[in-house]
């Protein structure tokens, strides 16, 4: 069973000290491989901000992820991306200053079994994990395995997640709260749904534990909305959409200053 | 050559899954959050549903007025005659739109009217999960939109067609291998939107709980019906082997939970290059734990096989399960194997078998041959669909 | 509305024809001297196995537990909510290879194995015909020998595969019109030259005595089954109507024969481009004496319809003689209705009819339409086939 | 009912008188409009010493014959060819010396209905007839309406023709029996079957009525051999194979003049 009593981790702590500032919190997305020189993007993302930097792991069937990101994914695994030379990517960074969280699917996982996956992790200097297609109710093994490597199994909670089971979700989930903006996958949109603030009120009448809302922040006044009502933001097919129409590290850096302006204004 | 170690085991396979869709260590509802309601859903629908006579009762009155249950039980002779065992044929190649796919698409549309919902979505490998859908969707008054590989949807034309004659929107997706595979995932993408009016009507013992549980309970009507016919027609009531292809699974699982209970040994054939439970390893997709071929990396990997429908690479938890119990086992074929078998049936017994129904065929004329069936053993093999879809891809190689 | 001089007469109809094969003043042999003593064997081999319980016996099963019968009775609850009367679907669609051909294809291969023929021949329209033959063929370990016009050929690519797929020889026929009527002449040229051991199996009620006969009869399956399902199933019993579409009118017979004994009111529906009952003349072609569309010098016209099974200037001679006693009347559709009423019936209740089939619904919708139904009546329709081999025509048109 | 008892009608008259000479009878066939001055080719079958002439009356749908009577048929139809126009043309023929048979499907007979077919024939100077299609249990009626114009209808024995069926189509045939050669449609061959021989034994067994070979007989050979069982040959294919060739009257006539040298030979 999952240790409900343990106290926040690095991740946790890193974000709730930041947003009691009043800062907007900013977790921009990248996937791991996209090009030679990735880990760049990392830094810039840095100091452009980023509050963490949320690192995916590409997966052949990235069924929770819009044309964006499915594009990216499969250009990264054509590249030769694998959990392994991310990870040693990451290895040979030096300390950012911000959280890393390792986002992917559940079979990338399971493929080493959760021990060993989050002991790489770990050893990467990675702090936080995300699974989109594993729910709480699935997430119980994990979880602990994870806690036990030093990571924080961050869980999703959705605007289709009823009553008793959202207060679960957020009680159980460790870093942070994912807040699924909109039913739907990721991928730009025009403008941030009414479910979002709905979905983060409901979140935040359980749990004090940072609310990030993701899917479909794209724009500086979408992140600025979100940040009235989440504690921060996550960015990833915006991001990922620039780097695959070539954008480099700095143009990332550019356009992560005007989200990041956006937040600091609220 | 009978195993009795395995065959007399009495295990009680194939009854409810445990808590959480659990087969064994296999299933489960590995769904993104914004679909586990939608899951609970019909979990819930499907529970009470299949508990109340009424529904079963509507299921049962179009399943034999529309799709043309019961199937036949048609013994091949001629076939029987050269292979030297006593083959026997259920015949789901006779029912309405042409596959055992429109049992388990009537049961969900029923459920899904039940549910309130007035739209099906489907994915679709050879077409045929994809027409039954359609079909169900016009006889009940749904609309209905089916997402198709590209690749597929150049192999089945004519199922394309007939999707849209039915008045279905036909998706096609571009991504990945652009088979089954990929329609899937588009297929679930999809519904993530539209949860609130959408029945996701998956095709196969494949996805997040209740899907597995569910659509073999749906095709279970399959074993069930070959069960009493052949109590009535063999000598020995139970046949020594019991057969079925298996792309997802469910025409073999609803073969088989017909005769789990029984001393009737159990071959779910697979494609040689679609292999999910021969060859593949523990994994996670499309919403369930089960085995799936992959890469070292645990990239899963593209399936090749000349039947659409066969074309996944991976398999119902179930399956995987009941190998793991040795209830049941998985054996592969390849392509010309089944194209040879298809041929063979149609000249012995004049029936052209879809490809995906071939592969089960080829596997017993390969153990006949081989003596791995002892001569004048019984053989139950579901003949899960027509070759009409497959006359093209055949007349290519022919 | 219901003509009561008509419908009450009570005439022994469809019974045994008269001698010398008269259905009224039509029927009859009129074969070339070489083939009239091959009539005559079929004739006697024939009515000796029609007394033999044996004989019905074997057929019987094969039909059950090969070509999947008894097809189902489906209410058509949708289409009968839009048109204001209740709509029963004969289900010969579901049968194995698609249409009704079935039933009189295994009947007589059964009795050609009994006089000890070891090939088949037949002529194909629409290439059901074609593949039942080859099916049957195959089933019984005889030789097939297909012929088809080569403009059919081109329409059916599919049925052209699935008969070669099965075994059967398609000799492609390029003379005349190319199609079925220039391949029945070229079936009864090629019969002449091997009758020792080669039995034609003719395709719907026409040629020479016995076929028309013999055809009905082997067909009079269906209406007897859809007499014991109405009863069971309709309020009164009987239906009000009972519609078939008519090419040679082999379906319809087989319908009208179940039916000739009640109130029920008949009606054949042919193609307007190929409507012999409803607008031919009297002569004699391919062995009987019917009606068939002639020009003014007595030339037989081309038939057209977008229907091949229905591309043929003739009717069988009972449908004649039924015509003339006032006991089934012939109306003929358009094509353009016909396949308004293919998608019609595939978007209401999820079948894609048989563009033959789909004439027989053309003229329900119409009569529904136009008032000629009154609300309420009960109408059974004989869906002789399903659409998969015209799917490729109607991609063509939609 | 058929009046048996008729006394032979003028075809069978002068069939009888020219065998009665010893002479092998040479029934030459063509399709009537096959060519615009086609009946100058009936004036070649007299001048060549034919017996009798065959006039073939063009249908649709020819079930009987092979390719080239069915060509001929399509041809001749295409140019316009009908019963009236043809019997018109045969109208304008001075007396060729030798009769005249119409040979044709009963649907053509149908159409007219039988007496107005025959009285159209007899008008036309037509004294015999030939259907294919009406075998003689179905030719009473025509039997006897055609005798009543002053046509004699022959009728068709053939190879499967059975013990006293046979001997009653030798009985009930007018003008001559018409004995198929070989189980198969008209149209060359390379040899006369065995079935021809065997056929007019057993025709002659109960008629002394002529009988003349037809299907197959193509050369000059074959005419001779044929002439050895039975009276005499009708030659169809092969004259029309040379008309659609191209060939001419005289061409026929020299044709036809190997044949009647053949069967003189005999
Ligand atoms: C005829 C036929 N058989 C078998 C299959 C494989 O599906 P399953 O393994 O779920 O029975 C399909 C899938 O499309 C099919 O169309
Ligand atoms: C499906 C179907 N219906 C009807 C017909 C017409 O035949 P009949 O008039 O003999 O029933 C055909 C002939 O090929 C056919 O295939």
């Amino acid at each position: 069973m999952t240790n409900l009593t343990l106290t926040p981790g690095p991740v946790e702590r890193h974000l709730r000290a930041r947003r009691d500032t009043g800062r907007g919190l900013l977790m921009p997305y990248v996937t791991g491989g996209i090009t030679p020189g990735w880990t760049d993007y990392l830094r810039a993302f840095a100091a452009a901000g980023a509050d963490a930097i949320e690192v995916g792991l590409p997966f052949s069937d990235p069924t929770l992820d819009g044309v964006t990101i499915q594009q990216a994914s499969d250009t990264a695994l054509a590249r030769g991306a694998s959990t392994r030379r991310i990870l040693a990517d990451l290895s040979g960074l030096p300390d950012l200053g911000v959280p890393l969280v390792v986002s992917t699917y559940y079979n990338l996982v399971l493929h080493d079994g959760g021990e060993a996956f989050c002991a790489a992790l770990r050893r990467a200097g990675v702090t936080g994990l995300i699974v989109p297609d594993l729910p709480m109710h699935e997430a119980d093994e994990l979880t602990d395995v994870a806690a036990a490597a030093g990571i924080e199994l961050v869980l999703l909670a959705s605007p289709a997640t009823p009553e008793p089971r959202l207060a679960e979700i957020s009680r159980r989930s460790r870093g942070f709260v994912y807040a699924v903006s909109l039913m739907g996958t990721t991928g730009e949109r025009a403008a941030l749904g009414a479910s979002a603030a709905e979905l983060t009120t409901r979140i935040r009448r359980g749990t004090d534990r940072p609310v990030l809302l993701g899917f479909g922040i794209s724009t500086p006044d979408q992140a600025r909305e979100a940040g009235r009502h989440a504690d921060g933001v996550v960015v990833g097919a915006a991001v990922m959409r620039r780097v695959l129409d070539g954008a480099g590290p700095d143009d990332l850096r550019a356009f992560l200053a005007t989200l990041r302006q956006a937040l600091d204004q609220e | 050559m009978r195993d009795v170690s395995t065959s007399s085991r009495s295990v009680p396979t194939m009854g409810e899954p445990r808590a959480l869709g659990r087969f064994g260590e296999y299933g489960g509802r590995y769904a993104p959050e914004s679909l586990v309601e939608a899951c609970r859903e019909v979990a819930e629908a499907f529970r009470e549903a299949w508990a109340d006579p009424g529904f079963r009762g509507t299921l049962a009155e179009l399943l034999a007025l529309h799709a043309g249950r019961p199937t036949p039980l048609t013994p091949a002779r001629r076939l029987s005659g050269e292979l030297g065992v006593r083959l026997y044929l259920k015949r789901e190649d006779l029912t309405h739109t042409g596959s055992h796919k429109i049992n388990n698409v009537l049961g969900q549309a029923l459920l899904a009217v039940r549910m309130g919902r007035r739209r099906l979505i489907a994915e679709t490998g050879a077409g045929q999960h994809g027409v039954a859908t359609a079909t169900a969707a016009a006889l009940l008054g749904l609309e209905a939109t089916v997402f198709m590989g590209q690749r597929d949807i150049e192999r089945q034309e004519l199922n394309v067609f007939r999707m849209r004659m039915l008045g279905a929107e036909v998706v096609p997706v571009t991504t990945g291998s652009r088979t089954l595979k990929d329609a899937t995932s588009e297929a679930m993408r999809h519904w993530v939107g539209v949860t609130g009016d959408t029945h996701y009507c998956v095709g196969s013992v494949v996805g997040p709980d209740p899907y597995p549980w569910m659509v073999r309970e749906f095709q279970r009507v399959i074993g069930d019906e070959a069960r009493a016919q052949c109590a009535a027609a063999l000598p020995t009531g139970v046949p020594d082997q019991v057969v079925a292809c298996v792309g997802g699974g469910s025409n073999a699982a609803g073969t088989f939970a017909g005769f789990a209970d029984t001393q009737a040994r159990l071959v779910g054939v697979e494609a040689e290059g679609g292999a999910g439970a021969a060859r593949g390893r523990l994994g996670v997709l499309h919403g369930c734990r089960s085995l799936f071929l992959q890469d070292d990396d645990g990239q899963i990997t593209q399936a090749h096989s000349i039947a659409p429908g066969l074309d996944y690479p991976g398999v119902g938890p179930e399956h995987a399960h009941l190998r793991d119990l040795g209830r049941a086992r998985y054996v592969t074929v390849t392509d010309d194997e089944a194209v040879g078998a298809a041929i063979r049936l149609a000249r012995t017994e004049g029936i052209v078998p879809a490809l995906e129904s071939a592969h089960a065929l080829a596997w017993v004329i390969r153990a006949a041959d081989a003596g791995e069936l002892p001569a004048g053993s019984t053989v139950l093999m579901t003949l899960s669909g027509r070759g009409d879809k497959d006359i093209s891809t055949l007349k290519e190689l022919l």
